[in-house]
């Protein structure tokens, strides 16, 4: 077989890396540790991109089909006989093409940062964390087990945290990054308990061992087993509650607007592309499983994604940060991909889902990192990241336009781009499977387009705002990534994706369905033309439209106030009626019981003290008495 | 001599004498009456010893030398007791029992 | 001399050599010595462990030692060593080794702080050492008295009250002991043979089921007083916050983990019977405690007071996994010790150094420490992490190991107590990160913080023995699990055994 | 009888000849000089002590009035260590000037109630062992009223004195129901004979309140720590650890060998006393402040212990209270040493004197701190091992709820003892005792009891010793 | 039959004094009453044949301890002293306690059946009673005899030093709140 122990390389190098940045990091000028950062994620993407070319085209697996290859492993933990944790690299289609994601956008936002961060504080603690980060992402996707994954989800999870809560002198921040790992955390529980159930019951972490059609847990015995649900899909579901969490899925999603107080190229490689698609990445290596063995757990999949998608589309009409509409755009773009594989079906044709939701899951990565690395291009120069006090950029940044307009084109869907042809597939799969869902997309896809475009005009168009100072175009170092994603964006939709990525590993023939690719361009250009009207020039219209749909307006601004509902659980449920009361307890009833004990020796030994009352008389008639006592007690009670 | 009267009498007044021994110690305020009061009590048990010595045991003499040695100790108690008393008259210009309490609880 | 004894004999030497230097500084060179040699000789001691096991050597215990004490008692002074107690041996050694370098600046009555401390190490070196019931309980109370001087002369706030209320819980704890004890004693040889002390041969035959039922809660209560079992852990938080640093992290690092260990060595392994159908009770009670004490982490204002109800959660976790009596959950529960062992007496060790410099412990009085500290903040954020569960570090091993351990319970009962467990990871996620958030992130309070010194040479060996040791266990735990599992293989054989013929649970 | 025979009583004879000499001496001692008494006083004591050591000749005399076996020896052994370190400890308070006259007359009053106590050990008969008890408690009512100036002590010698002439009439009442019905007041023919009749069991409770008054069991207690306060500190130690030691082991040797026939009722007495006597010594030992008055009630809740080893009724229980006892006279012995130490220099005996004491004499304190921790039965030092061989032996008997019930009671009189080590240590004193030296017999006395205390613990021959001499109940 | 009569007389002769001694108010009558008891106590050993016996309690007790008694009342009260009687609640108490006492003890040792010995009585003359004091065999007192010279040579030192009068009178002063 053909040997990729040294994809084991691909993780390992950031990971040195970060260990030589993290503890040597201070002493060496700034630009060195950012240099040895970029250079080792370099090292990692030309290996990567090399695994890429050979697993799907020199070493020609495609005739038999891709079948998933364990380069190396290790057992790292030896629990009971059976169940064991081992450390190694499984490659296998959706890895490769995530570690292409990875490497790229990282190495991309390395680059970036170089510029954008110099000058700041603690400049070697950012690229030390960076690596740490890319070590953790491709560690999660190279996993062979589920408690690999979980080891490198509760890695990826911790260095967000870092990331996010990089200005720790800013509360925010702190409090932004202790939110987004509590919420992960809370998540990750039901991913650790999904793992026990599915790991009591099968009896194995290997995926191939799951996955496998004929496998423990595909052919596990069904029938319901609780509340309806057999066994196996409880497990599912519990596991999906931990990719929701991560990918900031609908009842989980608080965590993602916040994380914004990271600084940008973090929000780009982190929030953007890498960590918040791991939850697709874990469903869509569970895939097999949850197609064949807990259907009910893929319906679930597919309804959260799209009311995720539809509330984060109808959430970023109305944000005035630039940050935060990409944000609300990310998740719903990640609810696309959710929904795609939801409706997909397992082997061959039926798999048009899952491979229309990995080819959206490429493209999207490319171009909203390009969005995120264009805003941070953009308040790098106008110094704040409101939508108002920007206006007619078009003509200080150039570049950062001219790449700006290309992601918007692509994430709305116009035909020649990549977006189109992914969303395109993501219609058809949703088509096949299920016309509410359908019809969510479709208006979603409008929406998207809409506040693509709202967000355009109003940085590059509307009215020229003064600056105090002129905005000048970013260095070079920051618009050469800019521009290496603007090409990805543009030509990532012609990669054949039916022949490399599919449910199975069989590639199959597809081809474009004009009867849904039409209607889609056509709403598409409908919400452009709706934005242009709006915003080209600033004219009162939003206000007005605002003004129209008045409550519902006020609610989607303030996100539906669902942060509200959160810090209320948390702060009055948890603090109030949990831990004070807890604490108090234990400060005044389990301690005082034990106080109280004390006391009561101490009160009886009061109680008893005039026994001894020095008058010899006294001592006398207690001692005939107990005499006495003792005589009637042993001579006449005792039996 | 003792052919008629049963031994139980003599328990009988030896008890009631020991009891009445015991009340004097217990109300008598003075330290001396107490001394008494104890004298009563050897006396009582010194009867018993006679007293079985007599009736239950004659071959041998060992109440009657029981009875003689608790004679001598009560001699010997005595002296002692009434040097202490002595030596609190001069202390608490009194031998009342109720003021030797200084040291309770 | 067997090489066990010098466990014992080293402290003491180190105790007579303390008792004549001069000044300060010859004091804590000596005892750090001293320690040092100890911290040598139980690496020397897992080395020669391990090497004896790879050659095949496969007796319970190894390095076996014995001399009768009392001939007419048939008290053995019998000492041996399997791999859980080379385990805690090595665990000890650190945090002691570790707790000499956190007292360097103790200044007052020094000779007499040194001499307690190490008297307080070599009572635990003896009780992890010793396989007869008599000797052990001889070093467990040896190891409680020092404590109450330590407390009561070089703590801080209520530190009379504290110190004797930790010492009279723990007398009463090791009372409820006494009396298993001598229960165990006195059925601990079926009738006419020599009744006997040592571990192992009262472990070859049954203790009739009714002494068991009676015995069995009075061992587990009692050992559990000191493990911090729920309802007999209220000494801890005091006790910790009025302690001296090197001496509270000796105690909720090493002493904390005498009861667990005991549990497991005495209560559970000459019981089987009573634990297997008394257990349910005790999973309450311990299920209970690792809630509870997170819960209770979350709400406090002192730092020593969130550490002491963090260690409750993660002891009542070791008593729990213990009580589930499989081999998987009970290997958890010694790494759980070994590792909270060396996270706790880590961050008592930076509470002693933070509070030595901001003369304060409550968090809302300090905050932005990482700015001013950066060493010590950077640790104290790893040691955050380390005790929420971050993998590669030694608290997810221990967790996930229980939790799989735990929860391949056959009884649904077991299971549904597993996940409730498991639900302590999140809060343990909230206290740890609210502590972390206000004391080291966020602008500086109050500004005379702002030219306070980073960590001196010997905080920073402290600080960096322990998370060496914590990260060690974290990245490579398989030699550690594998070397506890060989001993455990024969323990849980017969405890489990037993039962199925009990035809119990 | 010839000669030969008189040497099984070798103890009793030279004790007496001891006390007769100490009296000569004195007579020709010029009155400036009476102070020269104390080291000759001492020398012949110890070669006394040395003498008792040499192996004896055991059996009977008097026709079964006297006996001595091995463990009798044993015990007398014990008091007589007991009595030298007392002795060596009590010599800084002979020297001051208000004891200058008669200073001989405390060596003659100690020993001859060590004869008493010699006596009772070693009786073979009821009438024997009342003259021993006689013999041991009147002249010690006169040493408690030794400092006669003193308004306490007389207070204390009458307390003694009335209660025990009181406790000693109900005995003897008891003693001669015992003749009534038995006819005889030797014990081996008493033990033969004795049923469980009521008036028997009547007369046996008599006969143990005499005893229990003896030890201050509970009912019979109270006069123990105003007697203990009142008298001069050595008298006090000796109170607490010579009387009380020898009439623990006459209330075992009696009841294992006279009354061994209703042992099953004498049992739940003990137990009832026991639990009454541990409880109520350690209720009443909080809240002491005086040392003497402290010690006294710690006292009388270690007397509540020691009936654990009675309760036993087998080989064990015997070795075990006799091993007690050891331990308790070391302990004892240790504490009161300081105690007289410093009340012999500064006249203070209040425990918040002693706060800070560990700045200034440290080693005092050490002491102080060792033999407390003892008496608490805390490993490493011999009172641990005293306290467990102890228990064990209550649970051979089966007693588990008592040793639980005795054991509890060791954690709040650990209470009690961590005051004393609390004052010593932590408490802050702007006045504390100034460093002093006391003279080398003194510190020789202090020296043997902490030696005392660690050996006899670790040292396992000493038990094993005990261990040959014992036996269980004759039934 | 004129020896029951003595009995009798005897009997409430002690009993009737021995009350009015311990419930008199003068303490120098209740000297004199408790001499009354001892004298009937020694005409009872009479009675029972047990001359030595009466003569050595008549010399001792009442000779002896009465006369001590009534010394040392004289020397620490004057005599018309009236004795201070005990508060109502106490000789209540103690009147009760010492009651119930009696009756249980009494019901105990009469329903006891005394067994005597079937030996042959011995006589007990003084002859009798020196022999037995100086033998050393099983019914032998001698040990007694002279142990019992000890407890009086002690009583009489210990007695001695508690009661005599410190020649200087400072001293006496000085020390008597030395510990107080």
């Amino acid at each position: 077989m053909v040997d990729y122990t040294y994809t084991l390389l691909i993780p390992l190098i950031p990971f040195v890396f970060f260990i030589l940045i993290g503890l040597s990091g201070h002493k060496m000028k700034p630009i060195v540790s950012g240099l040895i950062g970029t250079a080792g994620l370099g090292i990692a993407a030309i290996l990567s991109y090399i695994t890429a070319i050979r697993y799907f085209w020199t070493d020609h697996l495609a005739e038999s089909g891709y079948k998933s290859i364990k380069a190396f492993e290790i057992t790292w933990l030896h629990l009971t006989d059976k169940l064991t944790i081992n450390i190694g690299a499984l490659i296998d289609p959706i890895s490769v093409m995530m570690l292409i994601v990875i490497t790229t956008v990282s190495l991309m936002v390395h680059i970036y940062s170089l510029g954008y961060m110099k000058g700041e504080r603690g400049y070697h603690r950012f690229f030390a964390f960076l690596s740490l980060f890319s070590f953790s992402m491709l560690g999660l996707v190279l996993a062979t087990n589920i408690f690999q994954m979980y080891i490198f989800w509760e890695l990826v999870g911790v260095s967000s945290f870092l990331l996010i809560g990089f200005y720790y002198e800013k509360p925010s921040a702190v409090a932004a990054s202790k939110k987004a790992f509590i919420v992960t955390r809370f998540a990750d529980l039901g991913f650790l308990i999904g793992i026990l159930i599915l790991s009591f019951n099968t009896g194995t972490f290997d995926f191939q061992l799951l996955t496998s059609p004929t496998g423990p847990a595909i052919t596990m015995p069904g029938g319901a087993a609780f509340m309806g649900m057999s066994v196996l899909t409880w497990s599912m579901i519990f596991i999906f509650m931990g990719g929701a969490g991560k990918s900031a899925m609908f009842p989980l999603h608080i965590w993602l607007p916040d994380a914004m107080e990271g600084p940008t190229p973090v929000s780009a490689l982190i929030h953007a592309a890498t960590m918040v698609v791991a939850g697709v990445y874990l469903v869509a290596r569970l895939f097999p499983v949850y197609a064949l063995g807990a259907p009910d757990a893929l319906t679930v999949v597919a309804w959260v994604g799209g009311i995720s998608s539809l509330f984060a589309a109808i959430i970023a009409c109305t944000q005035t940060d630039i940050k935060r509409v990409l944000a609300y755009s990310t998740m719903s773009q990640i609810g696309y991909m959710m929904l795609a594989l939801g409706v997909s079906g397992y082997g061959g044709e039926n798999g048009l889902g899952f491979m229309a939701s990995n080819f959206h899951l490429f493209t999207h990565a490319m171009f909203k990192a390009l969005l995120f690395l264009g805003a941070g291009a953009i308040i790098h120069a106008v110094h704040s990241n409101d939508m108002k006090d920007m206006g007619g950029l078009r003509k200080y940044l150039p570049i950062t336009h001219a790449t700006f307009l290309i992601a918007c084109i692509t994430i709305a869907g116009i035909p020649p781009l990549a977006g189109f042809w992914s969303k395109d597939e993501i219609m058809v799969a949703a088509w096949h499977h299920n016309k509410i869902l359908f019809s969510i997309e479709y208006l979603v896809a409008g929406l998207t387009a809409f506040y693509m475009f709202r967000l355009y005009f109003s940085i590059f168009w509307g009215k020229a705002t003064h600056y105090h100072h002129t905005p000048h175009e970013a260095p070079y170092v920051m618009t050469i990534p800019l521009m290496v994603l603007a090409f990805g964006a543009v030509f990532a939709g012609f990669l054949p994706f039916h022949a490399l990525v599919t449910s199975d590993g069989m590639p199959f023939e597809s081809h474009l369905d004009y009867s849904i690719a039409i209607p889609s361009v056509l709403i598409a250009l409908l919400g452009i033309g709706l934005a242009t009207a709006m915003y080209r020039k600033s004219n009162g219209l939003p206000d007005k439209l605002a003004g129209i749909w008045g409550i519902s307006y006020k609610w989607a601004y303030h996100k539906f106030y669902m942060d509200e509902v959160y810090l209320f659980v948390t702060k009055k449920i948890i603090f109030g009626y949990i831990s004070v009361p807890v604490a108090w307890f234990d400060r005044h009833i389990v301690d005082g019981f034990m106080n109280l004990i004390a006391r009561t020796v101490q009160n009886t030994s009061n109680l008893i003290k005039n026994f001894q009352s020095g008058r010899l008389q006294q001592y006398g008639y207690v001692f005939v008495t107990g005499a006495l006592a003792l005589v009637l007690i042993f001579v006449y009670l005792w039996n | 001599m003792t052919g008629s009267i049963p031994l139980q009498y003599f328990l009988v007044i030896s008890t009631l004498m020991f009891f009445t021994g015991i009340y004097g110690f217990l109300t008598r305020k003075n330290l001396i009456t107490m001394l008494m009061s104890i004298e009563l009590i050897l006396n009582a048990v010194n009867i018993n010893f006679v007293a079985f010595n007599r009736y239950l045991y004659p071959q041998n003499l060992q109440g009657h030398f029981f009875t003689l040695i608790i004679i001598a100790i009560a001699a010997a108690e005595a002296a002692v007791a009434i040097a202490i008393i002595i030596n609190i008259y001069r202390n608490f210009r009194s031998i009342d029992v109720d003021n030797v309490d200084e040291m309770k609880f | 001399m067997n090489i066990l004894s010098l466990f014992i004999l080293i402290p003491l030497l180190t105790i007579i050599a303390i008792l004549f230097t001069g000044n300060m500084k010859q004091t804590r060179v000596v005892s750090a010595i001293g320690m040092g040699i100890q911290l040598l000789m139980s690496a020397l001691l897992i080395y020669l462990y391990l090497t004896e096991r790879n050659a095949g050597n496969t007796a319970a215990m190894l390095f076996y030692y014995d001399a009768v004490w009392f001939p007419t008692l048939n008290i053995h002074y019998t000492i041996g060593v399997d791999g859980i107690s080379v385990a805690m041996i090595g665990l000890t050694s650190i945090v002691v080794f570790a707790g000499i370098f956190a007292s360097w600046m103790v200044d007052y009555l020094y000779r007499e702080f040194f001499i307690s401390l190490i008297l307080l190490a070599s009572g635990v070196f003896g009780f992890f050492i010793s396989l007869d019931l008599f000797t052990m309980f001889l070093f467990y109370e040896l190891a409680v008295i020092p404590m109450y001087l330590l407390i009561g002369l070089w703590g801080s706030g209520p530190k009379e009250y504290s110190a004797m209320k930790l010492t009279l819980m723990l007398m009463a704890g090791s009372a409820l002991l006494f009396v298993a004890i001598l229960g165990i004693y006195f059925y601990s040889a079926p009738s006419g043979s020599q009744l006997t002390f040592n571990l192992l041969e009262i472990a070859k035959n049954k203790i009739p089921i009714e002494m068991q039922r009676f015995l069995f809660p009075f061992t587990f209560i009692g050992f559990g007083v000191l493990g911090a079992l729920f309802p007999f852990h209220t000494w801890s938080p005091d006790g910790h916050a009025s302690a001296p640093t090197a001496v509270s992290m000796l105690h909720a690092g090493v002493l904390m983990k005498l009861g667990g260990y005991g549990v497991f060595r005495v209560a559970i392994y000459l019981m089987p019977e009573a634990a297997h159908e008394q257990a349910w009770i005790f999973l309450i009670m311990t299920g209970v405690s690792v809630v509870y004490g997170a819960f209770g982490a979350v709400v406090q204002k002192d730092l020593k007071y969130i550490n002491a109800y963090s260690s409750v959660s993660h002891c009542g976790l070791v008593l729990f996994a213990i009580l589930m009596m499989n081999q998987t959950a009970m290997n958890g529960a010694v790494i759980q010790m070994i590792s909270h062992g060396l996270m706790t007496a880590l961050f008592f060790a930076l509470i002693g150094m933070i509070y030595g410099r901001t003369h304060t412990r409550l968090i809302n009085e300090m905050g932005g420490l990482m700015k001013v500290l950066p060493f010590l903040g950077v640790v104290y954020v790893i040691a955050g992490l380390a005790s929420l569960g971050l993998p590669g570090l030694s608290g997810f091993v221990a967790e996930m190991t229980i939790f799989v351990g735990s929860f391949q319970h056959t009884d649904t009962f077991h299971r549904v107590l597993t996940i409730v467990a498991c639900s302590s990871i999140v809060i343990t996620a909230v206290y740890i990160l609210r502590v972390v958030g206000t004391l080291l992130f966020g602008p500086i309070k109050n500004d005379h913080f702002l030219h306070l010194k980073d960590a001196m040479w010997f905080e920073r060996l402290s600080t960096l023995t322990l998370l060496i040791a914590i990260a060690a266990i974290g990245m490579a735990p398989l030699w550690l699990s594998n070397m506890i599992n060989f001993s455990l293989g024969p323990i849980v054989e017969k405890i489990n055994g037993v039962a199925t013929v009990a035809g119990l649970f | 009888m010839s000669i030969y025979d008189f040497m099984t009583m070798r103890h009793e004879l030279i004790l007496v000849c001891l006390v007769l000499l100490v009296l000569i001496i004195d007579l020709n001692l010029k009155k400036s000089q009476k102070h020269r008494i104390i080291p000759i006083a001492i020398s012949l004591f110890f070669i006394h002590t040395v003498i008792g050591f040499l192996p004896a000749q055991t059996g009977e005399l008097f026709g079964g009035m006297y006996k001595t076996t091995g463990l009798t020896i044993l015990m007398k052994n014990i008091l007589n260590v007991g009595v030298l370190i007392i002795l060596f400890q009590s010599t800084t308070w002979l020297k001051k000037e208000e004891n200058g006259e008669k200073i001989s007359e405390f060596y003659i009053l100690l020993l001859s109630t060590l004869v008493g106590m010699n006596f009772m050990i070693s009786s073979g008969d009821f009438l024997m062992l009342y003259l021993g008890l006689e013999l041991a408690t009147i002249p010690m009512a006169a040493l408690a009223a030794y400092t006669h100036h003193q308004s306490r002590s007389a207070e204390a010698g009458i307390k003694l004195i009335l209660s025990s002439a009181l406790s000693s009439g109900i005995l003897l009442f008891g003693l001669s129901l015992i003749y009534g019905s038995t006819g005889s007041i030797y014990f081996d023919t008493v033990g033969a004979l004795y049923s469980n009749a009521p008036m028997q069991v009547l007369a046996f409770i008599f006969f143990f309140t005499g005893m229990a008054f003896k030890i201050s069991l509970v009912p019979f207690h109270l006069w123990t720590a105003d007697v203990y306060e009142g008298s001069p500190v050595n008298v006090t130690s000796y109170f607490s650890v010579i009387s009380k030691g020898a009439s623990a082991f006459i209330l075992i040797m009696v009841m294992y060998t006279v009354f061994h026939s209703i042992a099953y009722l004498w049992k739940d007495i003990v137990y009832l006393v026991a639990v009454l006597t541990m409880t109520i010594g350690n209720l009443f030992a909080l809240r002491q402040k005086n040392m003497k008055r402290f010690l006294a009630f710690s006292s009388i809740a270690q007397a509540g212990f020691i009936l654990l080893g009675i309760i036993g009724g087998n080989k064990i229980g015997m070795t075990a209270t006799v091993y007690f006892v050891l331990v308790y006279i070391f302990s004892n012995l240790g504490a009161f040493g300081v105690i007289s130490a410093i009340s012999a220099k500064t006249g203070k005996e209040s425990m918040d004197d002693y706060d800070g004491l560990y700045a200034t004499n440290p080693k005092l304190t050490l002491l102080m701190m060792l033999s407390v921790f003892s008496l608490a039965g805390i490993p490493p030092v011999a009172g641990f091992f005293g306290k467990f061989f102890l228990f064990t032996s209550a649970a051979s008997g089966g007693y588990y709820w008592l040793v639980f019930i005795a054991v509890l009671n060791a954690t709040i009189s650990l209470y009690y003892y961590l005051l004393v080590v609390k004052a010593m240590f932590i408490n802050k004193n702007d006045t504390p005792i100034a460093f002093f030296k006391s003279d080398i017999m003194t510190r020789i006395g202090l020296f043997v009891c902490a030696l005392g205390i660690f050996v006899i613990g670790f040292w396992s021959q000493v038990y094993e010793f005990i261990d040959k001499l014992t036996f269980a109940i004759i039934n | 039959m004129n020896s029951e009569v003595m009995f009798y007389l005897l009997a409430g002769m002690i009993l009737v004094f021995s009350v009015l001694t311990v419930t008199s108010r003068k303490i120098l009558r209740a000297a004199v009453y408790l001499l009354f008891v001892l004298i009937s106590t020694a005409a009872i050993y009479f009675m029972l044949e047990y001359t030595f016996l009466a003569a050595v309690q008549l010399t001792v007790y009442a000779g002896g301890i009465v006369v001590l008694i009534i010394f040392s009342v004289l020397l620490t009260s004057h005599i018309s002293e009236k004795a201070i009687m005990a508060d109502r609640r106490q000789s209540l108490m103690s009147a009760l306690a010492v009651v119930a006492g009696a009756l249980l003890t009494l019901f105990t040792i009469l329903r006891f059946t005394f067994t005597p010995s079937a030996e042959p009585a011995h006589t007990s003359t003084v002859t009798d009673v020196g022999n037995a004091l100086i033998s050393y065999d099983r019914n032998g007192f001698a040990l007694p005899f002279e142990v019992i010279s000890i407890l009086l040579l002690a009583a009489l030192i210990g007695a001695i030093i508690v009661a005599r009068k410190e020649k200087d009178g400072i001293v006496l002063m000085k020390n008597k709140n030395l510990s107080k």
